[in-house]
């Protein structure tokens, strides 16, 4: 295991004490060490924004803490949820009396966690609605959408509902927002390497050397079919097969694309499959409004790559197109050079 | 051999409960990482510790360490075991917080208000292969042996059976939730590693309980 | 070799074409294919900022295009110089009339094609002038600082350049500013794993696991040894030993730190390293004026870390917190919030 | 046996070393791959073909063909052996070009001018593991063979001779510059692909102006 660790069971503190340290003015730690903030959350009259996850993906999802993106998240261990404390004290830390929009991923965990500290959060006084994240279209057929997983799509969905609770959205707005960015979201994933989490020592899956797995899930959660490894053309393809019928994407459609790596993908390989979707989506009549290509959601170590795309309308273009400021995702509000 | 303890007596079952788990920590992540992702134990005896440590700070009686327990559990481990095995232990803790004297009858509405909780909230039925396969069949054979008029002693003695079979049950089921669901057909042969944590666990309080009722 | 490629022999043309579909309105074609420059280069009245190196470093070189960065950038194949013709296009691209400053790594085929394409500007009437970036303290001693590679300080001297000539500095002004950052940045290389030229199929070198390889260079140069892999701290501590001592830097001084992944090590690990290296900085009384965390300057999908230390005063520090946009490094103007 | 040619009979001469380059590039790259980056044949002949199907397109003289074969390198190749080769071949075309009739003598200025360069330009000397082992090995036999009065064919059989003798010494010396540097020790043992592909080219080079010489 190739790592530039400390005990390889305190990656998540040690991590934490780091970012902390590197992005002072941005964000800031709490009474929770399991909860980082934004430096100015609590926004008074703002809705708070809140997420939370396993660690392992970064930037997902401290890198997202930040202006017009989210107000506190809660941390859990590598690929592991956070507990219901810290999802509990991350409300209370985003909470400025409009509400707190929980916007999260649909994973077993989560979903238990999220449910005890929003009874708890009930108790308090504050007002707590969650968006699940769904976009992992090869996770279940689309008549179980609900048992969907949540992938790199979860970055749209906070990117729009957080810049929809920064301009002054009610929480019932900024939770709307955000469900209207997931429900117009697909993804899907191709796993080539696996990754191995610390404190265990050794990958928990393989992956054959000149084999890709279609499908695969941000813990290497099994995808629909291990294949020969294909041309970067072909990927794309295969992606967009199972990605544009289900929502279903239409000719003239204007889309948002997210390619992310898993981690250690090289990132000119990012470029050279969004090339091929690129050209495939013009084919297809569809209109990519914008790109965005990098390691957005990774997965430790991990090589492969999500694409994700998002089906906008103008609401949707405005909160995407808002300027953002955080480790993972800053940008200036859209003009005619970005 | 007595048919009934004291709350105040039993913060030693969940001591024990963590020295169990302690010494069991590397064969369940070795389980886990057979079929799941290997850190079962590791999630595990993190929770357990930090509550031995809050139990040493500030001693208490059965239901009292059973609360701590749960409270960790759900506030330091997370994944899906925090909740559910917080919540199995907060529910004990909430039969048992108003009891004076633990009963065969008593244990048995823990036992059964704790596996309602971990099935409502988990939503895992038996066969999914996890710890509900464990714990369903232990309530099962408790609340048999009650009905049929064994003691505490002796009911405990049929949770523990049941929790071994409970857990054996596993080692031929495909997992249908959780990590090892990743492998369908690969995953059998191997026991469940929740399963596995939830039979340890039984049996120790079994075991523990059973010490109790002998002392004079 | 997992990868997303199509043609191994053409991973640098499909990248290139991605990229530009990527960033519209960022990033424009031009006539050599080999060459990509701000959509809004040359700029009236602006020193021209070029530089220029081989594929495989992302965001290195093109990730650098933008508002306030780069202007052009000549593209080589996988860590190969780009040629004398795209350098000398890139300079005729950059050039709006006051002179092109070309802020390149100390390699020898970069040399060379450099020096090549001065001649040909020369005879166009084209003033180059260069700053060679050589922080990489452990690929030759002090005395001979001259033959030093350059690796992720590159980043930090474009960064300061371009802001220079983005506020109307001079050719010397701009020139000026570079060389003032390159000098006062020191920068060093662990190396945990090898990578592979796509179009080659197979790592060119070794690291046994276990070990880690002190000193690497960006495309698996020699370190100056090969060490039993060490936590976290202690790579800190190792590579601060060499750092601190050769600038020198001193207690009371203030730097830019830049802890720039080379690729597949998860970004977390990268903040677990800087961490260490903020305490031991601290300890040395050294402020940390402003750090950069995360993948700045990779080598492919190679596993390990380049610290980067720049002593900065007032002038620089102006420089560095300049608004700037750019694929691998958007930052607002520095204020309360950063 | 003639004893010089004539320029614009000469372009088959830089086809005979392109082919020499496409054929032998797996060679190449494997000799890289030992103890460089692996991609010297691939480098080499990316830039040779696209010089084909410039010439294919724009036939010309000797002059015209090295020019052609310069200015591609220059422009297509980069790294190191960009510069080189491409100043290299530029080299030899600008001391050819205004000559009608390439002598014995305008061949050893060619060579001269052109190793020079290349040395110049690249700083390794020889015993670095580089093409300049070859270039330097070669330009001295051919010297020497002409000094001793031998003719056009004669010089370019030596010239051959020590251009593979140079390749060879290459094979017993540590690399001292390029990627190959990394090995340092371990470099004993393999010769350096730059020095291959150099006598490769020379050998090409000999033989092909041969077959010229001996046209009626
Ligand atoms: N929904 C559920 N209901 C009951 N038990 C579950 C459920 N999901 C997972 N489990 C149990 O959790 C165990 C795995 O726990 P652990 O390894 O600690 O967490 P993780 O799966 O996140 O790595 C499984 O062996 C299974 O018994
Ligand atoms: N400074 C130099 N002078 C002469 N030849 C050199 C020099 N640097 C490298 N070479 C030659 O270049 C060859 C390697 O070429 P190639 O593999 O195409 O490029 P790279 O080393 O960039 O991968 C070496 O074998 C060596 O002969
Ligand atoms: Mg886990
Ligand atoms: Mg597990
Ligand atoms: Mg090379
Ligand atoms: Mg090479």
């Amino acid at each position: 295991m190739q790592r530039i660790i400390n005990d390889p069971n305190e990656v998540v503190e040690d991590m934490l004490k780091g970012f902390v340290l590197a992005h002072p003015g941005l964000i800031a730690a709490t009474g929770n060490p399991r909860v980082l903030k934004y430096a100015g959350a609590p926004i008074a009259g703002k809705v708070g924004v809140v997420t939370g996850g396993g660690s392992g993906h970064k930037p997902a999802f401290i890198g997202y803490i930040g202006r017009n993106m989210l107000d506190a998240v809660a941390v859990g261990e590598v690929f592991t949820s956070p507990s219901a404390q810290a999802f509990h004290d991350a409300f209370k830390t985003a909470h400025a009396g409009r509400g707190v929009a929980c916007l999260y991923g649909n994973y077993a965990g989560d979903n238990m966690n999220v449910k005890m500290a929003r009874r708890l959060a009930e108790d308090d006084g504050i007002e707590v609605k969650t968006v699940v994240a769904n976009d992992d279209v090869p996770s279940a057929p689309k008549s179980e959408r609900e048992k969907r997983r949540g992938v790199a799509g979860e970055v749209l969905m906070w990117k729009v509902g957080a810049a929809r609770a920064a301009r002054g959205g009610s929480l019932d707005e900024a939770v709307a927002a955000a469900q209207k960015a997931i429900d117009n979201t697909r993804s899907m994933g191709i796993g080539l390497t696996p990754c191995t989490i610390p404190a265990v020592g050794k990958p928990n899956f393989t992956i054959e050397p000149g084999k890709m797995e279609v499908g695969i899930g941000h813990h290497g959660e099994p995808g629909i079919r291990v294949d020969t490894l294909r041309p970067a053309r072909e990927m794309a393809e295969m992606m967009l097969d199972v990605i544009l019928p289900d929502l279903p994407f239409s000719s003239g459609d204007e889309v948002v694309v997210l390619v992310s790596g898993l981690g250690a993908t090289p990132v000119m390989e990012l470029y050279i499959l969004y090339g091929a979707v690129a050209n495939l989506l013009h084919e297809s009549g569809i209109k990519v409004y914008r790109p965005y290509i990098g390691n957005y959601f990774t997965s430790l170590e991990m090589m492969g790559v999500t694409l994700t795309v998002m089906k906008v309308d103008d609401e949707l273009k405005e909160l995407v197109d808002a300027e953002a400021e955080c480790m993972g995702l800053t940008q200036f509000a859209r003009r005619a050079t970005t | 051999m007595k048919d009934s303890f004291e709350n105040q007596d039993g913060e030693s079952i969940v001591f024990n409960m963590i020295e169990t788990i302690q010494k069991n920590a590397k064969v369940l992540s070795e389980i886990d990482g057979a079929i799941g992702d290997g850190d079962h134990g590791i999630n595990m005896s993190k929770g357990f510790t930090i509550c031995k440590q809050r139990l040493e700070a500030n001693p208490g009686d059965f239901a009292g360490g059973l609360r701590t327990l749960g409270r960790v559990l759900m506030a330091e481990i997370g994944g899906a075991m925090g909740p559910l095995y917080g919540t199995f232990f907060l529910e004990l803790s909430r039969v048992a917080g108003n009891q004076q004297t633990i009963t065969r009858e008593c244990f048995q509405r823990m036992l059964e208000s704790g596996s309602e909780a971990v099935m409502s909230l988990g939503n895992a039925k038996v066969g999914d292969k996890t710890m509900v396969d464990t714990l369903v069949s232990a309530v099962e054979a408790y609340r048999k042996a009650a009905a049929s008029g064994a003691d505490l002693a002796a009911a405990l003695a049929a949770m523990a059976t049941g929790a071994a079979e409970g857990k054996e049950s596993t080692r031929n089921l495909v997992a249908k939730v959780g990590r090892a669901s990743r492998l369908g057909e690969r995953s059998r042969g191997i026991p469940d590693a929740g399963a596995t944590s939830c039979a340890l666990l039984l049996e120790s309080m079994a075991r523990s309980i059973r010490v109790l009722l002998a002392k004079e």
